[in-house]
């Protein structure tokens, strides 16, 4: 246990260094980052002073070294975009990305997991063969459209929910203000939050149904039904643990998509979170941005596979290895 | 009664010296005051300058102040406060040194009389003052900013969050890109000569036009300031909204690189077609202005035949009048500059800094191309744009071009002029006239305003007769209020929301 | 004679298929006494499998039960409703599968599943339901049962998980047990465990067993009775010591024949032609006459019917003249 | 070489590291961990003979057929092949050796390739050996092999999905004799198989073996199969050769307790009236085997000297027998 | 399984037919209508996209083609200024619709098809290796996975084109625009099959099969290609189809972001983030038809794949 934690935050340690790698290579290589700091009108020697200020003439490995020691302690450098230290800008956006997040992260594993149960235990109802027919719509039209379709449906035909932004937020720490302590923040919530969870949720719900029958197909479901265990026991009891465990994993890897695909969401609903910000930094190309919200989502990512990885434990008893079944 | 104002983009920061952009000062007028303002019909009004002349030293402005004026803290607004804020817009971190860079010396007479001194006679003067605020000399020493904020290093001082102004709203929260309030000052010294109705402002930025749009349709929104064009007719059929617009400062056009030996992205080596007036005027005439209006611009521009709109010093109908369409006549120019089989030439071109600007240029590509030239579009940031070309890199460009001192001058120098590290800061297009030159230098000492409207008439003959630039339109402003609301467009794009009234 | 405790009556299971249906069991027809151990042989795909879930109304579909009747003592069984069929499940018929391995779930501990099936069947408290399955382990024959209760399947060796799958069978005390393949997945040693555990059980509750499988072994070692089964139908039914000493089937004959004797020492195995047709290629007539050597124009055109005789049933048209 | 000696399996070992990861074993203070797949095996195979391997399941046979066909490679000892090691030739020497040792697998499904036609599956040795020139050559080749195994020439346009489990067992065979072996190592060719289809594979090799002069190493854990087949038997127990002798003398006269222990438990099919004797534990795990004689929590002769050392291997009647039981004439030698 | 798989022989190609005709996949294929019009609907576009040329009555990418006066033509009716009339109407620079949706869909399908052929095949060869040779190799190569696993697809598409954007002068930038938009996309999906294939692989090359050709003496890398190849493809072809879908709408999402194809020659996501603007203005043919052809393309390819996953299935059988 221990050692498969250890094992698990050096992987992840690793992950992140690789990534810091790659997020510290967009500094080098995509174009001189001195000119990305001063105006046109320095000079070559203010240019070579500011080098020498900021240590760009010391070897690569010691430029890479000093850049993960500050990455750990959260400086990035200065936003070319915004002007501001980009440490402070995503600390003040982090909130709302991640407020979006979660929700759509519920939204998507709470309905996921329900329908792929429910369509898989009602394999030939008619509302089962609906609720797949149009899952298939959902992961075929672009998360943008289907953001300005809710749009178009339900704030400006209908007008029951707001557009764009995230309402009345209540400050909760200086760098914390939640939308979700208002009314109005909530209702700004939920065409977001649909638009960024329909996608994970379709596919959840395909894996859930998809393992889920498998699960039903198995000799210890067939052997539980021979002994005449209630349905609903071997439904809820037998198979759906069964079916969650491999569905954890993923699970897992869709919330922290969800933070990623936000990009898409937060542009449509001008929603003022981390991903709004990055596909600004890409198109005026921010390097420091970009490279700080590399290695957000990679923590995001390590951080949950970690603690997906001690809920399978916790849940699969199959890795409690034990003194006993080695003498058997 | 609160306001929902939204905008494309948002205002930089607060520090109101730090940069010299649009938005941000359109943001700023609510809080702080210049000395001098542009109303809703861009006259001149007394801001905290009640007065202002030239002393009998025709280097010498004497402006009088106006009393009785408080900071939103209180403290009293002196002839202090103004000559500390020319010197904080002067320091080298300022990006508003440049409109004042013929001030020598600010110099306080009595507490409510200021002396400008300038290295030359500047009778435009007053025109520059109108987006320089005053701050206090106090509350900037007791928070530390008596220095702007360097923007570019990412320096972020205490003003860059909190503003302590002498304008009709006080600043009380402010989230970056997100939503910035203010709260109406009741101290302010034009209440009662202004409606003054708004009681709280919510400011929020919205980036994609789409949802700006439906953001304005869906009522979550009383004023809107960046109307997407295509929007207009669904917004003004709304029985909710009402449609505000006028003519913009601010004329789109086309840059050639004629001074070069071979433009970079041409298939023409060893000369520079662009260099040919001919094929210059082909262009001009090859490009169908009123479809753009019609079409792209959806009515809401007025097509161009001069860089300068109609409320600018120097213009005129002739000048302003739009070419014939006659791509013939184009084909038999180019023919006549031995481009008989046309040639190719990429289009640098902006897609998020001016209305429908990508569309623009596409457009302009099919029509070029009609006449024979074979454009390729290369559309981007424009921050990355400007990059390029104010290193000279781009051989066939869009720019806008507004003129705040609505004086001629102001296009010829930045412009037009020779480029020299003084002159022609934007001319980018390798275009040198001697005459023009020297008529465009004499402009801001001449005090002859006769004599002198006599010199632009020539210097823009000169310029229209070599088709330097081929202006496209000028652009119209639209902002969209909720039906209830009384309010006018200001040229300038900087609403001035002290006079919105509620019916 | 007693009454059978389950009686099959020309069972036909089909499977539609895309032009046809494939009839998998063909007018399946036998009788288990209580208390009896009655063996099931065939080569694979004979359909052996096939007879035991539809005993136990667990076809997949699109399989399906097309004719016949099964009775469970006075109750006509294979139409129930899905809920009394379950009741039934466990309680009267169980059944138990070949894989040891995947048979229990691999998430829930033994005692997890003895007590909830234990409780699905019988009013008992927790308390006596975990006494009950702690007593039903150590029946079984697993060591130290009450400390290893609440152990997981994986665990368990595959002899004792065997062990934990025959004690859940036998949870609802039912009165018959369709026993698939149970040891054929273990090695001779533990299978000989097995069945012995088996055999003990029954004999001890008074359970019927229907036991299927390949090896003749098991058969000759457990069985009262022995059902032959080839390509859906019931070749041979007989005593055991008929079957293995004296069989009358050709098939019967030739399969007891390419079993290697232990005893004497043969050059060449007798072995029979050919492989038992696919479902979809049933020849006309006796299924086995491609194959025969001692068949006539009949078997090409006919088929057989059980037919009694004085040592059993045999389903072949050379014994015809003898029904008794 | 004309010695009767073909095969010679010399010392053989086999462990596999079946040790968790090192950040586990530093952590939990574990040791690597071996499991001894094959414990110091040896045996002879002459000429034309039938070598028999049984044991239950997890002794290792497997290991050794995959050892001596080169699949996995020994911890130690050597196999020898005419003299020569797979291991230590190179070139056409190599390849020639190659080709002579062909294996025969233990589940007919997985043995061909699904996507391949079966002529190309039984084409595929010929053409990897150049056994045959021209694509007409080859397939000449194909029909007779097909033949031999009893199948028809026209099934090598088929596809393996379309054979039963016992045609595809013959396919396998014809592949295996395509390439023109003198050995042939079966892996339980047939217990996939049912009876009667059995008989068919048991008999087919038989025929095969007499008229190509095959050697055969046949793998079961059937003893009435091997007690049919083979010449001599090796039996295993948790990789160690517990016993080696010639069939009849194995069955006749079984020296070692786990020998016997099998022959007791072979179901009585024949209902001879031979009463089954009730066999005790299972089989321990091969990673931390028993000390001593690995044989010894399950044998009824066991003594202190069982349980610390390792029985050598000695001689009775022909039979090669590692058990100290044996050695010390504590067992009665009877039937 | 009875699915089919090329064979090299020529002889057997009536066979071949003759089989597919016969196969359950097909028997199953021809029970489905909804299959079949997926099917057909796919096809047809994809046809059409590749003839389009030959089918279209406009050259959309042409701009000195375009007549600025034709812009914002509604479908079937004629221009206000030109009096032309357009099937599915003009789009603000008087592009015709429907010639752009067919030339949109071209570059789409390029782009999702060279995209997924990119992705499968170093996926695929990835797989392979790392299944087939296992050790510190497959530790290597896994583990790579792992770290852009951790990415999501878009932004690791985001981020290469970022990347090469700013390596690649902007004067062939547009040239690039659609083989940095395959680059992106292919290698942000590699992972799959890469994994998919690692897992049959490993499972194939314990099969008996394999170590029969082994005993012959093949090498490893005919082993590969030969034998272990041809048996993982069937998941590789599922995933590929749904990836063709990913690819098209991932494609359609980079372009509405703004880091797409070019608007001069859009592919059918920049169409839609064109035509999204004009939305709430009325002309809803510009954004409807685009997206109504990106819904049906990507639901019929996505409705193909499920199917197919099903039908390859053997236990779904
Ligand atoms: N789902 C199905 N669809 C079509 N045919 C089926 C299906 N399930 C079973 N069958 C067929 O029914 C026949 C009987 O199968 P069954 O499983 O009863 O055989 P068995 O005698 O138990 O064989 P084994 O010894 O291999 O277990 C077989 O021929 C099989 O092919
Ligand atoms: N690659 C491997 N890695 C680790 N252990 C292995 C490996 N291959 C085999 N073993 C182990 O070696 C032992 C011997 O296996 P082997 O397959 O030779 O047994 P067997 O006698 O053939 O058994 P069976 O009758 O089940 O086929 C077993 O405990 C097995 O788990
Ligand atoms: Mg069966
Ligand atoms: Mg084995």
């Amino acid at each position: 246990m221990i050692a498969m934690l250890i094992r698990r935050i050096i992987q992840a340690a690793m992950v992140m260094l690789v990534v810091a790698f790659i997020s510290f290579s967009l500094f080098q290589f995509v174009g001189d980052p001195i000119n990305n700091m001063v105006g046109q009108e320095a000079s070559q020697q203010d240019r070579a002073e500011l080098r020498d200020r900021l240590g760009l003439n010391d070897p690569i490995p010691i430029q890479f070294f000093r850049f993960v020691g500050n990455a750990v302690q959260g400086e990035f450098g200065i936003s070319y975009r915004m002007a501001r230290p980009v440490s402070d800008v995503i600390a003040e956006r982090l909130p709302a990305t991640l407020e979006l997040a979660l929700v759509s992260g519920v939204l998507a594993i709470s309905l996921g997991i329900g329908l792929g149960v429910y369509t898989a235990l009602r394999r030939d109802g008619w509302l089962s063969h609906f609720i797949m027919s149009s899952s298939l719509i959902g992961v075929s039209l672009p998360t943008f459209l289907i953001g300005i379709l809710l749009i178009y449906v339900f704030s400006v035909e209908l007008q029951w929910l707001p557009s764009f932004g995230r309402g009345e937020t209540v400050q909760v720490t200086e760098n914390w203000s939640t939308g979700l302590l208002t009314l109005s923040g909530w209702k700004s919530l939920i065409l977001p939050s649909i638009t960024l969870g329909l996608f994970q949720l379709t596919l959840l719900m395909r894996l859930v149904r998809a393992e889920m029958l498998e699960v039903l197909r198995t000799d210890y479901i067939k052997f539980a039904r021979a002994r005449g265990i209630k349905q609903r026991s071997i439904h809820f009891r037998h198979a759906l643990k069964n079916t969650l465990l491999p569905v954890i994993t993923i699970a897992g890897l869709q919330l922290g998509s969800i933070i990623a695909f936000a990009i898409i969401t937060e542009t449509v609903f001008q929603w003022p979170g981390v991903g709004l910000l990055f596909i600004n930094a890409i198109r005026f190309v921010d390097i420091p941005f970009m490279s700080a919200y590399l290695l957000l989502i990679a923590l995001v990512f390590v951080i949950i596979n970690l603690i997906v990885d001690l809920l399978y434990f916790a849940v699969d008893p199959r890795l409690r290895v034990t003194k006993r079944s080695a003498s058997r | 009664q609160t306001l929902r104002w939204a905008s494309a983009g948002d205002s930089l920061t607060f520090d109101p010296h730090s940069q010299n952009h649009g938005q941000t000062h359109a943001v700023a007028h609510q809080i702080y005051n210049p000395l001098i303002y542009l109303d809703l019909d861009s006259e001149m009004q007394p801001g905290l300058a009640v007065s202002w002349s030239v002393t009998e030293n025709p280097n010498v402005w004497e402006f009088k102040l106006r009393e009785g004026v408080h900071f939103h803290d209180g403290t009293p607004f002196t002839s202090e406060d103004v000559v500390f804020s020319f010197q904080r817009a002067q320091h080298p971190n300022s990006d508003m040194r440049t409109l004042i860079s013929s001030v020598v010396d600010v110099r306080a007479v009595d507490p409510l009389t200021v002396h400008i001194e300038t290295n030359g006679p500047t009778p435009l003067l007053p025109n520059n003052l109108t987006n320089l605020f005053i701050m206090s000399k106090a509350w900037s020493e007791a928070n530390n900013v008596v220095t702007p904020q360097d923007y570019s290093s990412g320096e972020e001082n205490f003003a860059v969050r909190n503003a302590n102004g002498t304008g009709p709203f006080r600043l009380i929260s402010r989230d970056p890109d997100v939503r910035t309030e203010m709260v109406r000052n009741d101290e302010y010294w034009g209440v009662g000569q202004f409606p003054m109705e708004i009681s709280r402002i919510v400011l929020t930025p919205i980036q994609s036009a789409a949802t700006r749009a439906a953001a304005m349709l869906s009522g979550e929104v009383d004023f809107l300031q960046d109307v997407p064009v295509q929007d207009i007719n669904r917004l003004s059929n709304s029985s909710n909204i009402k449609m505000l617009s006028a003519p913009e400062n601010r004329t789109i056009f086309f840059g050639m690189d004629q001074g070069r030996e071979e433009l970079r992205t041409s298939n023409i080596k060893g000369k520079n077609p662009f260099a040919d007036q001919r094929v210059r005027e082909a262009m001009n005439i090859a490009i169908n202005r009123n479809a753009i209006q019609q079409v792209v611009m959806r009515n809401q521009s007025v097509p161009a035949g001069m860089i300068a709109p109609s409320f600018v010093n120097g213009w005129t109908s002739e000048l302003d009048s739009v070419p014939e369409t006659n791509i013939n006549r184009a084909k038999e120019l180019l023919a006549e500059a031995g481009y008989a089989d046309g040639f190719n030439v990429t289009l640098t071109c902006t897609n998020d800094r001016y209305v429908n600007d990508e569309a623009i240029c596409q457009a302009v590509t099919g029509m070029l191309g009609q006449a024979g030239i074979n454009v390729r579009l290369d559309a981007r940031a424009n921050s990355i744009h400007f990059a390029e070309l104010q290193q000279g890199e781009l051989d066939f460009y869009i720019l806008g071009w507004a003129v705040p001192p609505l004086d001629s001058h102001y296009v010829f120098d930045f412009l037009l002029e020779t480029k020299t590290p003084n002159t022609g800061a934007w001319n980018f297009t390798g275009w040198s006239n001697e005459e023009f030159d020297s008529l465009s230098r004499s402009l801001p000492t001449e005090t002859d305003l006769n004599e002198r409207n006599a010199k632009i008439a020539r210097a823009w003959e000169i310029v229209q007769s070599d088709t330097v630039y081929l202006p496209i339109h000028h652009q119209v402003l639209n902002w969209a209020v909720r039906s209830d609301i009384d309010f006018a467009v200001q040229s300038q794009n900087q609403p001035m929301l002290k006079y919105l009234s509620f019916k | 004679m007693t009454e059978p405790l389950l009686s099959v009556r020309d069972l036909v299971v089909e499977f539609p298929k895309r032009k046809t249906r494939l009839t998998a069991l063909d007018h399946v027809t036998f009788d288990i006494y209580p208390g009896e151990i009655l063996g099931m042989v065939g080569e694979s795909g004979a359909g052996k499998s096939l007879t035991g879930a539809a005993i136990i109304g667990l076809l997949e579909p699109p399989g399906h039960i097309a004719a016949g009747e099964i009775w469970l003592k006075e109750q006509r069984i294979d139409k129930l409703p899905y809920e009394q069929m379950r009741r039934l499940r466990g309680k009267r018929i169980a059944m138990i599968f070949q894989d040891p391995l995947t048979s229990l779930n691999p998430i829930l501990t033994i005692a997890d599943q003895l007590i909830e099936t234990l409780q699905t069947h019988l009013p008992l408290s927790d308390k006596d339901a975990r006494a009950r399955a702690i007593q039903l382990l150590d029946e079984v024959g697993i060591p130290a049962a009450s400390k290893r209760i609440d152990d997981y399947p994986h665990q368990f060796s595959g002899g004792m998980r065997q062990r934990v799958v025959i004690a859940l069978a036998l949870a609802g005390e039912p009165e018959l047990i369709i026993a698939d393949e149970p040891t054929t997945a273990l090695d001779v040693s533990v299978q000989a465990q097995i069945i012995d555990v088996l055999k003990r059980m029954c004999h001890d509750y008074g359970t019927a067993v229907m036991l299927v499988t390949h090896d003749m072994g098991v058969i000759a070692e457990a069985c009262d009775r022995v059902a032959v089964m080839y390509a859906g139908r019931i070749a041979e039914i007989g005593d055991v010591r008929q079957i293995v000493k004296d069989p009358q089937h050709p098939y019967t004959q030739g399969l007891m024949g390419s079993i290697p004797s232990l005893t004497e020492r043969v050059d060449r195995l007798v072995q029979i032609p050919g492989s038992m047709p696919r479902l979809d290629a049933i020849p006309a007539g006796c299924a086995f006459n491609p194959r025969c050597t001692q068949q006539f124009d009949r078997c090409k055109q006919q088929r057989p019917d059980l037919i009694k005789t004085k040592k059993g049933q045999v389903a072949c048209w050379l014994y015809d003249g003898e029904s008794s | 070489m004309s010695s009767d000696l073909l095969l010679e399996v010399k010392n053989l070992s086999c462990h596999f590291d079946v040790s968790k990861p090192w950040l586990n074993r530093l952590i939990e203070r574990e040791p690597q961990r071996f499991l001894t797949a094959v414990d110091n095996v040896s045996f002879n195979i002459n000429r034309g003979e039938t070598f028999a391997l049984v044991g239950e399941s997890g002794s290792g046979k497997s290991t050794i057929a995959k050892l001596i066909v080169d699949l996995i490679h020994p911890s130690s000892g050597q196999i020898l092949f005419d003299g020569l090691s797979l291991r230590e030739t190179q070139g056409e020497t190599f390849k020639t050796l190659r080709r002579r040792i062909q294996m025969i697998f233990q589940d007919p499904f997985a043995s061909l390739n699904p996507r391949w036609r079966v002529g190309d599956i039984i084409a595929e040795p010929i053409d990897a050996f150049g056994l045959a020139k021209g694509q007409g050559e080859v397939s000449k080749r194909v029909e007779t092999l097909l033949d031999k195994v009893g199948l028809s020439g026209r099934d090598q346009h088929k596809y393996p999905h379309e054979f039963s489990g016992g045609q595809r067992q013959r396919i396998a065979i014809a592949r295996a004799l395509s390439a023109q072996p003198d050995f042939l190592v079966c892996d339980e060719p047939t217990s996939a198989l049912d009876v009667s289809v059995q008989a068919q594979i048991l008999n087919l090799m038989q025929d095969l073996q007499d008229e190509f002069g095959l050697t055969y190493l046949f793998i079961s854990h059937d003893l009435s199969v091997v007690k049919h087949m083979a010449n001599r038997i090796g039996v295993l127990y948790l990789g160690s050769m517990v016993e080696n002798s010639e069939s009849d003398q194995l069955f006749k006269q079984p020296a070692h307790p786990y020998t016997r222990m099998l022959l007791d438990a072979i179901p009585d099919h024949e209902m001879s009236g031979r009463r089954r004797k009730q066999v005790t534990g299972e089989i321990p795990s091969p990673i931390d085997p028993p000390s001593g004689c690995t044989f010894h929590p399950r044998c009824e002769f066991a003594n202190t000297k069982c349980t610390q050392e390792r029985p050598k291997i000695h001689e009775i009647n022909g039979s090669f027998v590692s058990c100290w039981a044996s050695a010390e004439n504590r067992i009665s030698i009877s039937s | 399984m009875t699915e089919n798989t090329p064979n090299s022989t020529a002889t057997v190609k009536r066979r071949l037919l003759g089989r597919i005709l016969d196969s359950d996949l097909f028997y199953d294929f021809s029970r489905r209508p909804i299959i079949i019009l997926s099917a057909i609907l796919t096809l047809a576009i994809i046809l059409a996209a590749a003839f389009a040329p030959w089918i279209a009555p406009h050259t959309p990418f042409d701009p000195s083609s375009l007549n600025l006066m034709d812009g914002f033509t509604p479908p079937m009716a004629p221009n206000a200024f030109t009096g032309n009339v357009y099937l599915m109407g003009t789009d603000s620079q008087g592009r015709d619709i429907f010639s752009a949706i067919l030339y949109g869909a071209r570059i789409s399908l390029l782009v999702g098809f060279a995209a997924v052929a990119f992705a499968a095949i170093l996926g695929i060869t990835l797989g392979l290796i790392a299944g087939y040779k296992g050790g510190w190799v497959d530790t290597l190569i896994m583990r790579i996975a792992d770290v852009q696993l951790s990415f999501p697809a878009i932004l690791v598409a985001l981020l290469i084109f970022g990347i090469t954007k700013s390596l690649i002068p902007s004067e062939m930038q547009e040239q690039a625009a659609i083989y940095v938009l395959i680059l992106s996309i292919g290698l942000s999906d590699w992972v799959q099959y890469a994994r998919t294939v690692r897992s049959s692989t490993l499972a194939e090359k314990n099969k008996e099969y394999v170590q029969a050709a082994r005993l012959f003496g093949v090498s490893s890398f005919r082993i590969l290609g030969r034998h272990i190849l041809p048996n993982v493809m069937g998941p590789v072809l599922v995933i590929g189809t749904i990836g063709l879908a990913l690819a098209i709408i991932l494609e359609s999402t980079l372009s509405f972001l703004g880091v797409g194809v070019p608007a001069t020659q859009p592919s059918l996501g920049t169409l839609i983030r064109v035509g999204n603007e004009f939305l709430f203005s009325g002309e809803w043919w510009i954004t409807l038809f685009p997206g109504i052809t990106l819904l049906l393309l990507a639901l019929s390819v996505n409705l193909l794949g499920d199917w197919l996953r099903d039908a390859l299935n053997p236990r779904l059988r």
